[in-house]
């Protein structure tokens, strides 16, 4: 048997008997759980060759599986994400209820976003798509039933995308008569126009509503921070990474050929870049941790958004490879939330505060990740957003990089609101009993954390994979040479040299801190946060003087007059006019019998009146 | 090998001379700051003897790691800047590594420091330290964007991202990126107010209201790390300025007085004006200097 | 090298000139003394010629100015501003009622003598005592300083208990963190 | 050949009444004949399926009399599908109700498995007859064995419900008498071959007025907007399974029947953008007026209209796709609906309201019945990997092949709508906490196999639909072809 | 008897069937009894059957029974009127006298727990 099949009966097989064998005992549920996602990955890695294909016919419909360089780069989001956060998991479910409930569909999306990269043809993409969406939902409304209409509200914005898509797919067919997409971006060029602008359209809204662009990403921030955290990393990290690799190939293998693409590449570069902006101006309201890293989320999906549609080779580099990074950090610090949930119970910031102590190792594995966030050389964000922003000024996109400009620099207040709400100021009672998180939870986030490092330094590593990716989608190999040594350049031969930028910040800042520690060692001493001088008060030790409410309210002020409209409102005005016209219809059913037979009697005689007209 | 001890002497000699120049700028402030209020004032060294006094303290508190941390964290920035901001041109004792990073580089590595010190102001535990935190990183992003746009226009300008592209472009041209980008210079000016924080953009740091914000638990070797790590940095950005826009320098002297001749931009507007709050300073910001930096885009696109 | 003797007195000569020549001032500004602070500092008198500079926490001061009278609800703060500061660090009395109560001999409620709680450097007598006397005052300090004299810190480590004593008779619940140098 | 179509009618028929007899010598035979029945038809039909799709239709003559003259019995691949699956559905609501409520008692068990007995009889032959006027026979058997199932409880909801039912029911066939008059007026002949092959020499007006008559009636049973009053009332009301019968079984026959109406024996132009109308609007309102219900048997029957709706639009599209996609749509309505209905009513087994707050934190009392619940409603919005995806698929092909895209963006919308309520309902099962008064009760073990019956087969045709489509390619190729039936009837001698 | 009068005559008789079924249609859509639209009921099918009836009739048609010598006499056969219409109405008023059963039943049903024959007000599942 091929292996992609034993991949999948392994995933599915491994779901079910995850989810029953809870009932045996806990701890071989778990090693299921482990088994199921860790064996197919290994498998993945280890035994599917690129550009193997296997067929089958299903249904009357001949599918094909296989994967190529392009869908290999993602599956390593997938599938490494995937592990690490199921390693998480483990530590992150023990003691919670529903573990089975949760496990099953954990491995069910993994499967199907394997799956969906699998696909080389557009219905076992489609229900591998669909598969995602409602493993995903179901571990969105993982925690009961307040949180109901965020569940609902995604799953409607994500079956208006999938259902757009299928709508994409048959007309496909119709031109074609064949699922396979090899066979649809062939018949592509040649394809009627509104076809070849509608097409293109119907995948995006699908697309992007999975990589929440605006203005299909309301559903995001409630989805993402309502999940289960060890689930959300994956969900933030990898499965969001499916509607950029849909958009990806939709843009470069058939919007590219007309000469309208490039409408459809400026709009989605506007839409990726306000996205952003959206996307971080909510991020620094937000006072819940996982509120804030959902709406960064939504913003950082915008600049992949960005460099996607932009198109360049630059562009799509940084794009792709903000997308791995932002799988890294955002699976990390989802992973930290969950981390400070599952040990303080809450992961509001105005009620924990001053955890560094407490848990180092999950303060250091957050620390790296924010400042990849932030793009702060030397971690590996850095890398996609200088390439993102060389690609939009080398492109004359040079209003577009203001905006990304602007949230990126806005988006230091929420990184440093994350930390500061956290790990920063004062260490209170309530949480002097709090430890550091279980190694099985600690490991997977520094493991992230170390790669983000190297990235920062060598980013060969996913660029090399990356521009196999794009060759494969039919792009040149201008940069290649490059990654090597690792420099980054732009078109107009302006460029970074890495390894003596990482060697300098190492060097300098490894001399300052010995000379803070060194001098004076013996007459510098630790006080408690408690000491501050704050007019000779001594705060109590049940006082906490933590600047938390309103943190960011300054900026707030600033910003307010654009932040008053909230497309959710629209949205959710236009649901609720819905219902109350689906309200006011069902009143035909006026409940007496006789009006019901005056209905009969109605219609056939409208049917006699309009005969002429019907048939 | 030899390469790298060269390098890394002239760095230290680099940071010498930042550091003095800044140190004497910043004196040199307090003193016209003080004649224009009618005083006598201090020496224009009493910056020197205020950071020796502080290196001096016998001893420390720190409430942990990230406050040996955040100074650190300034200090590469102010550096690492320094090494990416060319200092003279054609002077072979600074040699940098201004060919390994461009602009894009130095804005990031250029708000390292920022957060790095925010992390440090953080963990003291401090409410005066957050509250000056945000205040800061708020006034941060209303001034990057005049900022900015002034860097994009130059950019598309002239087709390079690098600081010594600029400067070759005004070295071949002749005539400094201030008179050819007025609308760029305009904003990046303007936009410099908001970087070295003097009044009106002070709020950061306001001593009576909430005790020198992030600096407040901070005394002796940290504060000291912090006031040296500031004046380099102001050395860097006036550097920065000169090079963009003034088409460099070649030997210290022209330096001293372009990079003064700048400095006292900021320290005058200063002395006329009271303190912002800070989205009053934000909006500021976004209007005329963001104006000011679209026309330089129109220009560049237009030219 | 460094702990050669004669090369630690280079140093230490150094050390005091730098910090004789900037004193930054924690002012504790509760007695009526605090309204000649503004004269000394602006224009008509500016203290910061002489390196003299306002300091907005503990962490930075060098000097605390206690401006006027103590009464036993500040005291409690005093000490503990005066024990976040960071050596080296000196007290300057300002005014009669530091030294012996002033008009405020016979008051219930403040503290007549200020060096049985903290150890003041110098005292600048007066009530109130003007800027030139506060400027006198400063250079007194300075002397101090340069001279090496001023060890009030160093008296305060040293006797400690008597100085708790004191403090702990005037103040009853007594929590507050150890003054542990 | 191990048996002849007619057993289809005549055992059941006797078995019906053979009941009380049996009764009397013991009681539980009431319960176990129709089971056995129903076992016995169903291989037989599996038979008689198995060898229709290698040799070609059987046309059975009643009564010495071959057609046109008398009446006649066709058994072809659609009929033959759909009669397999009337059988095996009547078969699974046999054994869920086995004893179900009232049905412990004798008496009630007895009216209920000979009205029961009666539904199934009447609406197998409504599939199987060639002859409009026994077609009308057997839609009267079949109702009025539903009026009297929709009744079954006492209540006086019940009551209405089912007089609701009877008056449209009489309406339905005043009309339908009256369109077969007209059409015997002027063709001389009831066999719907014969009147197939005449149907051109017809008065063309009548014709249409025949046709609209036709629609009327047989809608009626079909659910089609604004024909429906009838159903949300009786399904609802009506016990469980029995609003599993009637969407398995009494609507895919009147559908049957229109279908037949519309594809063999009439020859008009717009049937088929008819068709596609009132099942967009049946859709549409049905859907609708389904998000806004309160009671769970209402809902239910409110999207089981919808489907209907969905399934008349795809047989509008009038290619071969649209039918093979509209009988993957009926096999799936039919099977996921009664799986819904199944696991429904245990859901809100002791309420009397029905109301869907009623199934709040039902999981944790009847996991399994909620799992399935869960499944159906994953299933029949069309989600993959479960069954309704693959016929959603195919109507959406069928859809994009006829170039209806106004109709697929308007079908998946209210997909969507549909979506949602089916989601609020199963988020109620597993997410919020148990009223106080509810009292739960576990299902039954024939119960709990019925519905691990139907989710399996769920699981089953969404993973390997090869399992159902060769048939249904079949069937829908036999319904395309006209002449080929025609000649198949009317060579029989 | 004049062959136009007869074909007048043969009009009249669908006529009537008409009229009997509008007034049925009329007692069940308009009436507001329970009862009377139970008997708007069985006066449509009674018109209805009517009219089945007439339709099989014709001028001077026999009554078609099948008899000694009926297939030597090919004529007679020509001559009888239609028997399906005929075999038909027997199997619709049955049909309709069942229908009328249920429903009947179902009145009194109704009745009983409402209290009334009043069909607006037997409005209990609506929407």
């Amino acid at each position: 048997m091929n292996t992609i099949y034993i991949i999948f009966l392994i995933f599915l097989g491994g779901a079910v008997f995850t989810y029953f064998a809870g009932k045996i005992h806990k701890v071989l549920q778990d090693i299921l759980f482990l088994v199921s996602i860790l064996v197919p990955a290994y498998l993945f890695f280890a035994n599917v060759e690129i550009g193997q294909n296997v067929n089958l016919t299903l249904g009357g419909i001949s599918l094909s599986w296989g994967i190529n360089y392009f869908s290999w780069l993602f599956s390593l989001i997938v599938l490494g994400l995937g592990s690490l956060a199921a390693i998480y998991a483990v530590g992150f479910m023990k003691g919670e209820k529903r573990r089975g409930y949760f496990y099953f569909n954990f491995i069910l999306s993994i499967m199907a976003m394997t799956g969906i990269l699998l696909s080389r043809d557009l219905v076992s993409f489609f229900v591998f798509w669909e598969i995602m969406t409602w493993s995903s939902y179901l571990i969105t409304i993982y925690n009961g039933n307040k949180v109901q209409s965020i569940g609902i509200k995604y799953f409607v914005f994500s079956a208006i995308g999938a259902y757009a898509m299928l709508m994409a797919i048959v007309m496909v067919h119709h031109i074609t008569g064949s699922f396979l997409i090899g066979d649809m971006i062939h018949a592509y060029p040649a394809m009627a126009l509104s076809m070849q602008i509608w097409i293109p359209i119907m995948f995006l809204m699908a697309f992007g509503v999975k990589a929440a662009m605006m203005p299909l990403h309301v559903w995001a921030p409630g989805a993402y921070s309502n999940a289960p955290m060890a689930y959300t990393s994956v969900f933030s990290g990898a499965l969001s990474k499916m509607g950029i690799y849909g958009m990806t190939l939709v843009l470069v293998t058939m919007v590219n050929h007309i000469p309208q693409g490039v409408w459809f590449r400026e709009v989605l570069a506007w839409l990726g870049g306000i996205t952003a902006v959206i996307g971080t101006l909510w991020a620094i309201q937000q006072d819940d941790a996982k509120k804030l890293l959902a709406y960064s989320s939504v913003a950082q999906l915008g600049y992949i958004i960005t460099g996607i549609a932009i198109g360049t080779e630059l562009a799509m580099l940084a794009g792709l490879f903000l997308a791995v990074m932002h799988a890294l950090f955002k699976g990390t610090l989802f992973m930290v939330v969950g981390a400070i949930e599952k040990q303080t119970g809450t992961s509001n910031f105005t009620e924990v505060t001053g955890l560094i102590r407490k848990m180092p190792w999950t303060f250091l594995s957050a620390l790296l990740a924010i400042i990849a966030l932030a793009g702060i050389p030397p971690l590996g964000g850095f890398v996609g957003k200088w390439m993102l922003y060389e690609s939009l000024i080398t492109s004359n996109h040079y209003l577009l990089v203001i905006v990304i400009f602007f949230a990126s620099t806005a988006a230091f207040l929420y990184c440093y609101k994350f930390l500061f709400g956290f790990f920063m100021g004062q260490e209170e009672k309530e949480w002097a009993h709090v430890k550091e998180a279980p190694a099985v939870m600690v490991l997977p986030m520094l493991i992230m954390a170390l790669f983000m490092l190297v990235l920062g330094t060598f980013p060969g590593i996913i660029l090399n994979p990356i521009n196999h990716g794009l060759q494969a989608l039919g792009y040149a190999d201008s940069y290649k040479h490059l990654w090597d040594t690792s420099i980054i350049l732009n078109s107009w031969g302006n460029k970074v040299v890495l390894q003596p930028i990482l060697y300098s910040i190492a060097g300098i800042f490894l001399f300052f801190i010995a000379f803070l520690t060194w001098k004076g060692y013996k007459n510098t001493r630790f006080i408690s946060t408690k000491d501050i001088s704050s007019s000779g008060e001594v705060p109590k030790e049940d006082e906490n003087l933590t600047f938390s409410v309103g943190f960011m309210q300054p900026f707030y002020r600033a910003v307010e007059p654009a932040m008053r409209r909230q497309i959710d409102k629209y949205y959710n005005a236009f649901a609720d006019g819905l219902e109350a016209t689906f309200e006011f219809l069902r009143r035909i059913y006026t409940g007496n019998g006789q009006t019901y037979a005056i209905y009969v009697i109605v219609f056939v005689v409208v049917m006699l009146l309009f005969k002429d007209f019907l048939f | 090998m030899e390469e790298v001890l060269y390098n890394v002497l002239g760095a230290i000699a680099t940071f010498l001379v930042a550091f003095v120049v800044g140190m004497t700028y910043g004196g040199l402030n307090r003193k016209i700051t003080a004649r224009v209020q009618n005083r006598k004032g201090p020496p224009f060294y009493q910056n020197f003897i205020d950071t020796l006094k502080l290196a001096s303290k016998k001893s420390a508190i720190h409430h942990g790691v990230m406050q040996h941390f955040g100074p650190a964290f300034l200090m590469v920035t102010s550096v690492m800047s320094l090494l990416i901001v060319p200092v003279l041109t054609h002077n072979q004792w600074f040699p940098n590594l201004n060919f390994h990073g461009d602009l894009i580089f130095l804005l990031y590595i250029m708000v390292f420091g920022p957060l790095g010190m925010a992390l440090g102001a953080g963990q003291t535990g401090n409410p005066n330290s957050a509250i000056g935190i945000t205040r800061g990183l708020s006034q941060m992003v209303g001034y990057e964007i005049p900022w900015v746009l002034a860097l994009v226009a130059l950019m598309i300008q002239y087709h390079t991202t690098s600081i010594v592209g600029l400067m070759a472009v005004q070295a071949q041209s002749g005539t400094w990126l201030m008179f050819s980008s007025p609308f760029a210079f305009i904003a990046a000016v303007m936009a410099m107010l908001g970087m070295f924080s003097y009044s009106p953009f002070d709020v950061v740091i306001a001593p009576a209201e909430i005790a020198s914000g992030p600096a407040s638990e901070n005394g002796g070797k940290y504060l000291f790390t912090m006031m040296s790590s500031g004046s380099v940095f102001a050395f860097v950005k006036l550097t920065l300025y000169v090079d963009l826009f003034m088409g460099g320098a070649d030997n210290i002297v022209i330096l001293l007085v372009k990079t003064f001749a700048l400095y006292m931009i900021p320290v005058l507007y200063s002395l006329t004006t009271v303190r912002y709050r800070t989205e009053q300073s934000i909006r500021w910001f976004w209007g005329w200097p963001s104006f000011f930096g679209l026309l330089a885009i129109l220009q560049a696109v237009i030219f | 090298m460094i702990n050669d003797k004669n090369s630690q007195k280079i140093v230490d000569i150094i050390q005091n000139w730098a910090r004789k020549h900037s004193i930054w001032v924690l002012g504790y500004g509760t007695g009526c003394g605090a309204i000649e602070i503004p004269p000394t500092m602006t224009s008509r008198y500016d203290a910061e010629r002489l390196g003299v500079r306002g300091a907005a926490t503990p962490r930075q001061a060098d000097v605390l100015l206690i401006t006027g009278y103590l009464t036993t609800k500040t005291l409690k703060r005093v000490i503990r501003v005066y024990e976040q500061m960071q050596d080296p660090k000196y007290v300057i009395g300002f005014g009669s009622c530091t030294i012996n109560g002033g008009m405020y001999y016979d008051s219930y409620n403040t503290i007549k003598v200020l060096d049985k709680y903290l150890p003041v450097d110098v005292y600048i007598n007066g009530c109130m005592p003007r800027p030139e006397a506060v400027l006198s005052g400063f250079g007194q300090l300075q002397k101090r300083i340069a001279e090496g004299r001023a060890d009030g810190a160093k008296q305060y480590k040293e006797n400690l208990e008597w100085y708790r004593a004191n403090q702990k008779k005037i103040i009853p619940n007594w929590v507050m963190p150890e003054y542990n140098w | 050949m191990v048996g002849t179509p007619v057993l289809f009618i005549a055992i059941p028929l006797m078995a019906a009444f053979l009941i009380p007899l049996l009764g009397m010598i013991w009681k539980e035979l009431v319960r176990i004949v129709p089971g056995l029945v129903l076992t016995y038809l169903l291989i037989l039909s599996i038979n008689l399926l198995d060898h229709v799709l290698a040799h070609g239709p059987i046309v059975e003559v009643i009564a010495g009399w071959g057609p046109p003259i008398g009446i006649n019995l066709v058994f072809s691949a659609l009929s033959g599908f759909l009669v397999v699956l009337m059988e095996f559905l009547g078969l699974l609501v046999w054994a869920y109700s086995y004893r179900f409520k009232r049905n412990v008692d004798y008496e009630p068990a007895l009216k209920y498995f000979l009205m029961l007995m009666m539904l199934i009889t009447g609406s197998v032959g409504i599939v199987l007859t060639g002859d409009i006027f026994n077609m009308f026979v057997f839609i009267e058997i079949t109702s009025i064995s539903a009026y009297g199932l929709t009744a079954f409880y006492k209540g006086r909801n019940s009551a209405e419900a089912s007089f609701k039912y009877v008056m449209m029911g009489s309406v339905a066939s005043t009309f339908l008498l009256l369109a077969i008059m007209i059409i015997y007026a002027q063709l001389g002949t009831l066999n719907m071959a014969d009147i197939a092959n005449k149907i051109h020499l017809m008065n063309p007006t009548l014709k249409i007025v025949s046709y609209i008559f036709f629609v009327t009636a047989l809608g009626i049973e079909a659910e089609i907007f604004p024909l429906n009053g009838w159903a949300p009332d009786a399904y609802a009301e009506a016990p469980g399974p029995v609003g599993a019968a009637f969407a398995g079984i009494v609507v895919k026959a009147a559908v049957y029947a229109i279908i037949r109406y519309t594809y063999t024996i009439f020859d008009l132009s717009g049937t088929f953008n008819f068709l596609i109308i009132i099942g967009m609007i049946t859709l549409i309102i049905a859907e609708t007026a389904a998000i806004r219900q309160e009671k769970l048997k209402r809902m239910l029957a409110y999207s089981s209209i919808g489907q209907m709706g969905l399934v008349m639009v795809a047989f509008g599209f009038g290619t071969e796709e649209g039918v093979f996609a509209a009988l993957f749509l009926m096999l799936n309505h039919a099977i996921i609906k009664s799986l819904l209905f199944f696991s429904g009513s245990y859901l809100t087994y002791n309420s009397t309201d029905k109301k869907i707050s009623e199934v709040n934190g039902m999981s944790k009392f009847l996991p399994i019945t909620s799992l399935l619940f869960a499944l159906g409603a994953f299933a029949i919005v069309g989600l993959p990997p479960f069954a309704g995806f693959w016929s959603k698929l195919a109507v959406m092909t069928a859809a994009a092949d006829s170039n209806m895209i106004l109709i697929m963006a308007l079908v998946l919308i209210v997909s969507v709508v549909e979506l949602v309520y089916y989601l609020r309902v199963v988020n109620r099962v597993y997410f919020y906490k148990k009223e106080a008064d509810v009292k739960p009760k576990r299902p039954t073990v024939n119960a709990l196999i019925v519905m691990i019956t139907l989710g399996a087969i769920i699981l089953l045709v969404g993973f390997y639909p090869d399992a159902v489509t060769g048939l249904l390619h079949k069937a829908s190729a036999g319904l395309m072809d006209k002449t080929q039936y025609i000649h198949n009837v009317l060579s029989v001698r | 008897m004049d062959s136009t009068l007869f074909s007048y005559l043969d009009y009249a008789v669908y006529g009537t069937a008409v009229i009997v079924m509008l007034i049925g249609f009329y007692g069940a859509m308009v009436k507001k009894s329970l009862l009377k639209i139970v008997i708007g009921l069985s006066v449509i099918d009674s018109g209805l059957n009517l009219l089945i009836v007439a339709i099989g009739y014709y001028k001077g048609g026999t009554a078609p029974i099948f008899s000694q010598g009926f297939l030597e006499n090919f004529k007679s056969v020509s001559k009888m009127t239609d028997p399906v219409p005929q075999a038909l109405v027997l199997t619709a008023i049955v049909i309709g006298f069942g229908v009328t059963a249920v429903a009947l039943a179902l009145v009194i049903r109704l009745y009983r727990h409402h209290g009334t024959l009043n069909i607006d007000e037997i409005k209990n599942l609506k929407w």
